[in-house]
């Protein structure tokens, strides 16, 4: 017996629960050098502004115990370039494909969005308010729930497709930050952005980034990610896909217990590019050994003290 | 261009060289015969303390066996965990990535200039060019170091008939002074009809891509930047271009033409 | 010429900048058995709390990767065995001895702090009001720049000697905390407690700990807490006690150069007992070779882009 | 009771026994001659991805030369990193810890029951024993296992001239069934001026607990727990007493009197 590997996330369903997150998978084209992309559950875009984007100057990323530092600053082609040159690419790919949006005022998010409408290769658009390493935008509309309902809202209105928020671990509920997402008519959530932090060099003295901080991922943060899981799967029904630090089949595992639907992994990439295939490998062989049916069986059913 | 390969290999030989280099030669890799020079390979260390991988240059490869050889200079963590790998100890390889070296046209005279960590692509660079039937006389080897510590592997490549030079900046060896000087008189000289390969430190590669501008010289640069992924996906390694805009030295490098990077 | 390693934090003067961190070093006992705690920049009690606690049911700690997540649950003597059983001890220690306070209510910390008041050995009393691992108490008031200020205002009434205030990371903005609680008296900021984090069993798919959620500290968090000093060090200009995955001097010196006057070393003082020893003595090498004539001088010297 | 010392010390011998079990003997540790049966050393793992330290039994000490061997089970990524030292390699070793076994009088007869991975300190405990002039046939030396291949060290304990008496689940070897069965009958029909020693799985203690509360035989029971300090100042490894509380199991125990601790 297979286990069934399909989820549904808002009406759109996957092939299997294992996508690649935002800004670690490009738009796609070096990935498919090395393997299929359907063998994906699905693919997120780096995050789409308006303007093409710079990013930072380099440095922009560093190392870290056991993860890393970015602060790439949203660099990215535009949504015209991207609609002109990096679609074509995508609709070929028999994969799910979810366009990560970020923008740095209301307006910004709902033009990028409105745009997108007409984009059919693209199944759901998940909005970024959390991206620590812009001055303005990101993090700030995912850090305050007034905020957050009004540019999911907006976003909403513009918007017919599915629409996921992604949101910032740098605060102090992201479950109230989800019920204000929810409230502003968002269908799922994807639970988590990087944690803010930095690294210094000791011999210049000078930071390691030159954003000064950045995003903290990797397995360093695996068990911030999943009490964040858990904080927003105890607030709200939506589904959840959860993403932080997972490496491997038991990550995905802590994951789908603390009641992701579906996952995403970004660091592991680096290291391991075909991290997703050996995780949906790894998946299938635990429900098996367990004999379970379906992957679904997994979500939210982790027994707590 | 070949696809990378993401391949468990294993260490089949290592020599120890001085002044903390090491040859290691990875086997069985199944893209050994598409490694061009000027490529590189990612390379997952043994777990332990250090997560991500680590780029290094094609040193060499022996295409009917998949041997791929890498010249390793320890200087931190990961080639410190590198260096004590032993004979027969697996690891995963990602590669060939990057772009390799435009070779260059038969008649032209090649100006290597290696400094330090950045001779083993142009080792692979010259042996590649005389395998195709390149002229040894017509390749010079200049070849930088601090101390004569610095310079490996010198009987290697003497034996490929090239017109070696070295340069060290204490003079135990070769010309003293640093690399740059005699390839500048060099191509002040003869500057016509050739093309520069360079390799090595950040203020080596500056002074070469100035030499190239200023003497009208064209040339190719390899470049190093810390890489997170190597393959293009996470926008870490890049360096400003000159006509503005950034590059991925993982993946729309680590080879730039002289005068393309902002150095 | 030996660099000159003493610090002064809120009138009150270290031998060295290196201390132990709360709930990493007990009451000082066993330490003591390692080496004379005379080496230590200063102690760090266990929090005390008004009536003993027995803490959480085991599991109670559990390893991750490059850290641990610990749901001790306060466990401690309470304030009168701590003074009748281990205050003697302490005051025989050549050391600064600071004690850490914890209540469920102002009440409790007040109370707590009012009778810290005659008890002579103490240097000062830090007030924890970031525990991750409590249902009341802690957190909760470290999480809201009122309650902030109306605690440390409240004990501050009452405790006549420095006071500093422990800060939790799990904000939206520690920089607001900090204010918070400079208004209501603060001398000094410990920066920070635990990072709010789970893990799960996979095999039993129960939490791994019978809190279910635990405070996640060790390398993992370094980035985070460095990234906290800078916050509160931009917004503040009281002295900073920096803590989080301090393992060697090669950290120290980057929580130094962040803007912290002093260090506590927690999750590594399991690894290595002597860790702070080591550090003080990198410190000193590091000084020397850079011929710096006092560890101060590295206080916020970051040179930022 | 002694302090603890911190020292790097050396792998001077390693075994590999069956069923992935080693013997580890690290030398020169200074404090080898004050370990006492039931102390543990608390050893770092060379640096890896595990960050902790880990627990383990003494086994035997040679006092002259400070040779401390440990016995050890490869159960997880910790273990697994400890079998891959090699002889010669460095490790740091903080001990000893813990409240050891209180040695019995000569005339009291010495059940000993060891389950599995329990039974480095019972072996300890037995060669203390007869060194200290304790009559061997006077020490019942009861050892589980789940199949013939968990009993290891067999001849060694032979050599000392106890009286071993081998259970097994599957009846490999000795006599089929848990090993408390055998203790059991043999407490109710000899149970008078015995005490027991016990270290093994957490199931044959509480079988082994209720045994000699039943039968109203004293004895020790060493147990296990994860143990982030070693030293007592986490209260991670804590247990909880019969009589209230929590006792930290690093250095209240992890000895404990039989009925102590509500298994
Ligand atoms: C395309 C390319 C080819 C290379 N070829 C060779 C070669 O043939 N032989 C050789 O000896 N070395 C080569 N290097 C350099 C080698 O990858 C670095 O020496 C090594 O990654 C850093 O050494 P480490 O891991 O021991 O240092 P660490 O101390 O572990 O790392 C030092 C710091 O450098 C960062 N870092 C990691 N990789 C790089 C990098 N590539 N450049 C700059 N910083 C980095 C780390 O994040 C860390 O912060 C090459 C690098 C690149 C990019
Ligand atoms: C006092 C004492 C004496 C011991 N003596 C011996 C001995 O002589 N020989 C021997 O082979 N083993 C002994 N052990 C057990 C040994 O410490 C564990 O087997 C080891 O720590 C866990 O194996 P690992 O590190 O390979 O597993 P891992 O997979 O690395 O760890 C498994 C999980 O167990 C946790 N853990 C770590 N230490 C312990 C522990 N002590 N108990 C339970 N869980 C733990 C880890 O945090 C991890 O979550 C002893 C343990 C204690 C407490
Ligand atoms: C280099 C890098 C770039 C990233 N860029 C984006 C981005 O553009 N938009 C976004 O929403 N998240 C971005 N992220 C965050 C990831 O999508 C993901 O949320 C985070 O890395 C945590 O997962 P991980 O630990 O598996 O990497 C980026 C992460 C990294 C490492
Ligand atoms: C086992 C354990 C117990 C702790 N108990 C307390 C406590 O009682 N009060 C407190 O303020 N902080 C407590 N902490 C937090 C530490 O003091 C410190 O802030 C945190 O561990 C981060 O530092 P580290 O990464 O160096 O451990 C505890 C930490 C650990 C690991
Ligand atoms: S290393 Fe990731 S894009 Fe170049
Ligand atoms: S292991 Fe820390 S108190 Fe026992």
């Amino acid at each position: 017996m297979t286990p069934d590997m399909k989820v549904m996330i808002a009406g759109v369903e996957f092939d299997n629960p294992v996508l690649t997150a935002s800004g670690c998978c490009g738009y796609g084209e070096e990935l498919a050098q090395l393997y299929p992309l359907s063998k994906l559950g699905g693919l997120v875009t780096k995050s789409i502004t308006l303007e093409p984007r710079l990013g930072h100057p380099p440095p922009r990323t560093a190392e870290t115990v056991s993860g890393m530092l970015n602060a790439i600053g949203l660099a990215n082609v535009g949504i015209e370039a991207f609609i002109r040159e990096k679609v074509p690419f995508l609709a070929k790919q028999q994969t799910r494909i979810i366009v990560n949006v970020a923008g740095a005022t209301i307006d910004e998010y709902v033009e990028v969005s409105r745009r997108l409408n007409d984009v059919a290769v693209l199944d759901m658009i998940e909005l970024n308010i959390s991206c620590p390493n812009v001055d303005q935008g990101g993090i700030q509309f995912g850090s305050d729930p007034y905020l957050t309902e009004k540019v999911v809202a907006a976003v909403r209105a513009v918007f017919a497709r599915p629409l996921i928020v992604k949101l910032s671990p740098n605060v102090t509920s992201i479950g109230d930050i989800a019920s204000a997402a929810e409230a502003g008519g968002a269908d799922a959530f994807t639970v988590m952005n990087s944690v803010i932090g930095t690294a210094v060099d000791i011999d210049t003295r000078r930071p390691r980034l030159t954003n000064n901080k950045g995003g903290l991922t990797g397995p360093a943060i695996k068990p911030i990610a999943l009490a964040m899981v858990d904080a927003v799967h105890s607030r709200s029904r939506l589904p959840i896909i959860g993403v932080g630090g997972i490496s491997d089949w038991r990550d995905a595992v802590e994951f789908f217990l603390c009641g992701a639907t579906a996952l995403q992994i970004g660091t592991a990439l680096f290291v391991e590019p075909e991290a997703p295939l050996k995780i949906v490998h790894g998946l299938k062989d635990y429900l098996r050994k367990n004999k379970m049916k379906s992957i679904t069986d997994l979500v939210g059913r982790l027994e707590k003290y | 261009m070949t696809r990378p390969k993401c391949e468990t290999v294993r260490l089949i030989k290592r020599r120890d060289l001085k002044n903390d280099y090491f040859s290691f030669t990875f086997a069985p890799f199944s893209a050994a015969d598409k490694c061009r020079p000027g490529q590189f390979v990612h390379l997952k260390l043994p777990a332990g303390e250090v997560y991500f991988r680590r780029a290094f240059s094609v040193a060499s490869v022996e295409t009917s066996c998949g041997d791929l050889e890498l010249i390793v200079k320890v200087v931190g963590r990961g080639t410190r965990i590198l260096a004590a790998l032993r004979r027969g100890d697996a690891t995963n390889l990602l590669g060939p990535l990057g772009q390799p070296f435009k070779l260059p046209r038969r008649r032209e005279r090649v100006v290597i200039v290696a400094g330090g960590v950045g001779f083993p692509p142009l080792l692979f660079l010259a042996q590649k060019l005389i395998d195709r039937g390149h002229d040894p006389k017509h390749i010079l080897f200049f070849y930088g170091g601090r101390s004569r510590s610095d310079i490996i592997e010198r009987s290697r490549i003497k034996k490929l008939g090239v017109d070696l030079r070295i340069a060290t900046e204490d003079g135990t060896l070769g010309e003293q002074g640093l690399v740059t000087k005699p390839v500048k008189t060099f191509l002040q000289k003869y500057g016509d009809n050739c093309r520069i390969f360079a390799c090595g430190p950040e203020g080596m590669l500056k002074a070469v891509n100035e030499l190239g501008l200023a003497l009208h010289v064209p040339g190719q640069l390899s470049l190093e930047a810390p890489m997170p992924c190597g393959i293009g996906v996470c926008l870490g390694c890049v360096v400003p271009l000159t006509a503005g805009g950034h590059a991925r030295v993982c993946c729309d490098g680590p080879v730039f033409q002289i005068g393309e990077v902002a150095l």
